[in-house]
């Protein structure tokens, strides 16, 4: 009997295969669209952290303490999570780069060197929350040997800030557009099967039961759902690619949206069937 | 088998069905007659349930009509075979599934199926338009489909609706006789028609409808 | 007014007409007949050029329809009102609505369309069922709309596909009677029918088809 | 005869009233999509450019210029284009800042202040591409009385490719789903008038010409689209008071954009005549 379904539902998309490719196209083109958008709101995060992961901070030492501490404390830092580099600038090279910055003469009234030494730290990419540079920056300061830790506070929280409101801006937009166009297109099929209100009316005087009825409609569904799916799977790969190829950026996307071409082929299924089990309502006989 | 007590179906306050009742027994063959609007095809509709009777007691093949639950209308149409006065064929299947339909709906499996299928065809005289799709059918030819569509199920209660409205004299004398084989294999039958040719000197009994109520 | 030359009409290699040649002379009334599926609706179909023909002239009201281009097709279309045999009614207009087409279509006026539609129903016999919907109607009401939507704009030729086929003797009759007054003001009728009765004792010619072949 | 043909496409439409208004309800949240998309692609420059809009440039001052020339210069600066405001710090102001930033002792040994006066630049939100601010810092840099001109300039290139890249990336996403949904609604259209070919076919062989049967289906396109327009406009009106009055932020959009809701309408009604029109075809007699 399901292969009877089946096979009905096939010959009826053949038969009207021009409005059934267009609508197939339609769908394909709305997954497409739901796709991007989700991929951009993944990929607006991503780049507002990659643009925000070269802020550093940095770690003044204390007055006296030997180049041997110096480099331990730094081979320590290196080590913490959530650092990807450290870099050591003794007293001298500070006090150098200072000239360099104002001018020798400026500093030529100058008896002993002013200025500590300090690590620079940068920061790994993704961990540029408010939140986290100052938890990072209170233990850093909390170490032996370290006297503050400067890290340009105003600027992380500013970035911090601006990352979040886009994002959250970004996945409300996301969101809106993907039930939007989800919507738009469980409606095209309802109003593909609309048409066919008369065959429904003729099953049912056959002594069709409801299960009769919806099965090859919904078996349609499905092919609709898995066709426009694999369309727009094959469109986003394309488009995927090419991005990370031009740009070379690559979208980072929590389990389980890494599987987008695969999921893009389900989520299609699922609206299919979802879309023509609505368009069916409840079939009175 | 089929039996109307004091039915009455009414359509915007007009009345198609005016307080008739009559009893077919089983295994009879009956006809129902009367002008264009006198209510046939209506009477029809209320014993397939496709309308419901306002008021009044319908009882077919041994269902209530009235106590019947909707989850049972599909079994109760399995057993009713409909010759349509406006044939309701679907246009984008072909002439074999429109009538292997009816089998479909029963469950019965394939090999059986395309059998029958083509034994009904051959009996309507349209084993030539298997394939063909109803919009590319001739009138008579489409009456036809509808025709072994209704009869292949070997229905209990047959019901044709103007079954020989399109067709020629011959052809219809043809259908004629297929519907008295189904008859003489114990098929309950009752036919609205126009035409005095089918059922003066037929031996049946004729109910004749005028304004929804029937004549005596 | 209407004449075919050895007109060929192929369906999938199969000839729905072969070779068919006559003439119906302006004021005429003819009646076309044969059995289910001979290619009477294909004959109509090629006069009033839903249909092409493969072969042979065809000429209608003085058009002839190998050299009409396709913008004159609605011109050619007005001249001909058809009864069709499957009735092709709007199902979302009221039986006012679909008889007014016709007039509206040749740009007729409100205030006249509305005055021709009512005393053409009326003429048909369904007055009271102006404002209903084609799918609210019986087989014969149904009928009678596209016999009313058919001869109100008063075409110069008048095509009937077994336009009786749903009707009762009496209503039959009454409906030949209005055939008989358009063909008494002068209009070309050609009706395709299976029902002796019909042309019978008409006194009008009466061509018969054959496997698409007209028979001596 | 218009009429005529706008009383059948009203009495189409009514018939079917669940269906239509189906139709209108995805064109409504169609057309609304398009419209957030293209606000949001304006609004994410105007947030870009806003957020951007706090950096800045200190023009140094030459050695010895009297305070009244420093106020004058300052004068000068404020009334330069694209220059928002302007701060004078001192020789003075600037070591005691200096002093606040590495602690006095540092500075001890200093005999005189090594500071020259500067003046601090805040640019006019939108003055922040590149070429403009080198340009700005070119010409000031020539001034009399200025000697340098520092203007962060990493950071202004930083900025500026970054609302350049988010600048196209959400211009071109907004573009091609804009293009795509309009796309799918355009379709819906032409799904809807599928099940119509049984009505056109009636009307040619009862002598209608392509006229005739287009026009209640283009005025019923139209309506569709005006409709649909009407709540999606509405929609929008209320989503974009909503945000400005809960975040404050008004987004700038050029010429004819600021008149979104009105246009929205008019989107709508020429895309319900496009689309019916193209969903007719050729209509063969
Ligand atoms: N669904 C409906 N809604 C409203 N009125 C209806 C409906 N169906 C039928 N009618 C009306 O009920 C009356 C009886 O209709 P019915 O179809 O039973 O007549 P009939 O005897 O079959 O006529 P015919 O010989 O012309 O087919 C007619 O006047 C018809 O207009
Ligand atoms: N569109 C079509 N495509 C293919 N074959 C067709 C088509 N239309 C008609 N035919 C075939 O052409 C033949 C003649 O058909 P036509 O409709 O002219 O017969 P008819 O004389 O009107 O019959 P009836 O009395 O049953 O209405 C039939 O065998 C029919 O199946
Ligand atoms: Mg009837
Ligand atoms: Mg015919």
């Amino acid at each position: 009997m399901f292969i009877y379904h089946v096979r009905t539902a096939w010959l009826s998309l053949a038969r009207n295969a021009g409005i059934n490719l267009l609508t197939v196209f339609s769908l394909a083109v709305g997954l497409s669209l739901v796709a991007i958008t989700v991929l951009s709101v993944f990929g607006l995060h991503t780049a507002v952290k990659e643009w925000t992961s070269g802020f550093g901070m940095v770690a003044y030492l204390a007055e006296g303490l030997p180049t041997k501490g110096q480099e331990a404390l730094r081979d320590r830092l290196s080590r913490e999570p959530g650092i990807r580099s450290v870099e050591l600038v003794s007293a001298e090279d500070a006090l150098r780069e200072l000239e360099g910055a104002l001018g020798k003469e400026m500093l030529q009234g100058l008896e002993a060197n002013p200025l500590p030494a300090s690590i620079r730290i940068f920061l790994s990419p993704g961990n540029l929350d408010v939140a986290r540079v100052k938890e990072l920056a209170g233990r850093l300061a909390g170490m032996d040997g370290i006297v503050e830790v400067e890290y340009g506070q105003k600027w992380v929280e500013r970035m911090a800030v601006a990352a979040r409101q886009f994002g959250l801006a970004g996945s409300a937009l996301g969101l809106s557009l993907g039930i939007g166009i989800i919507f738009i297109l469980s409606n095209t099929i309802k109003i593909l099967f609309y048409r066919r209100a008369q065959e429904i009316d003729i099953l049912k005087l056959l002594g069709a039961t409801q299960g009769f009825i919806r099965a090859p409609f919904l078996i349609e569904g499905v092919f609709f759902g898995i066709l426009s799916g694999g369309v727009a799977a094959l469109g986003t790969f394309l488009a995927r690619n090419w991005v990370s190829g031009k740009f070379g950026f690559v979208i980072e996307t929590p389990w389980p949206l890494q599987f987008t071409e695969p999921l893009i082929v389900l989520v299609g299924a699922v609206l299919g069937l979802a879309g023509s089990f609505i368009a069916l309502g409840r079939i009175r006989l | 088998m089929i039996a109307f007590d004091t039915v009455t179906k009414t359509y915007d306050g007009n009345k198609a069905i005016a307080g008739v009742s009559f009893e077919i027994q089983k295994g009879e063959m009956a006809f129902l007659t009367g002008p264009s609007g006198s209510g046939k095809t209506t009477l029809l509709r209320l014993v397939y349930r496709e309308e419901v009777a306002d008021q009044g007691r319908i009882v077919v093949a041994g269902w209530d009509l009235n106590k019947l639950d909707s989850t049972s209308i599909p079994f109760l149409r399995r057993n009713v075979g409909v010759v349509f006065q406006d044939f309701k064929l679907l246009p984008d299947r072909t002439v074999r599934d429109n009538v292997e339909l009816t089998l479909r709906i029963q469950g019965i499996a394939d090999d059986e199926a395309r059998e029958r299928v083509t034994s009904t065809l051959r009996l309507v005289g349209l084993r030539h338009k298997t394939d063909a799709y109803p919009p590319h059918l001739s009138g008579g030819e489409q009456q036809r489909v509808v025709i072994a569509r209704a009869i292949i199920g070997n229905p209990a209660v047959l019901l044709a609706d103007e079954p020989t409205g399109n067709l020629d004299p011959d052809t219809a004398k043809g259908i004629m006789d297929v519907f008295r084989t189904v008859h003489s294999r114990g098929g309950t039958i009752l036919i609205a028609t126009h035409d005095p040719n089918l059922y003066e000197h037929s031996g049946c009994r004729i109910f004749r409808l005028q304004e929804g109520k029937l004549l005596a």
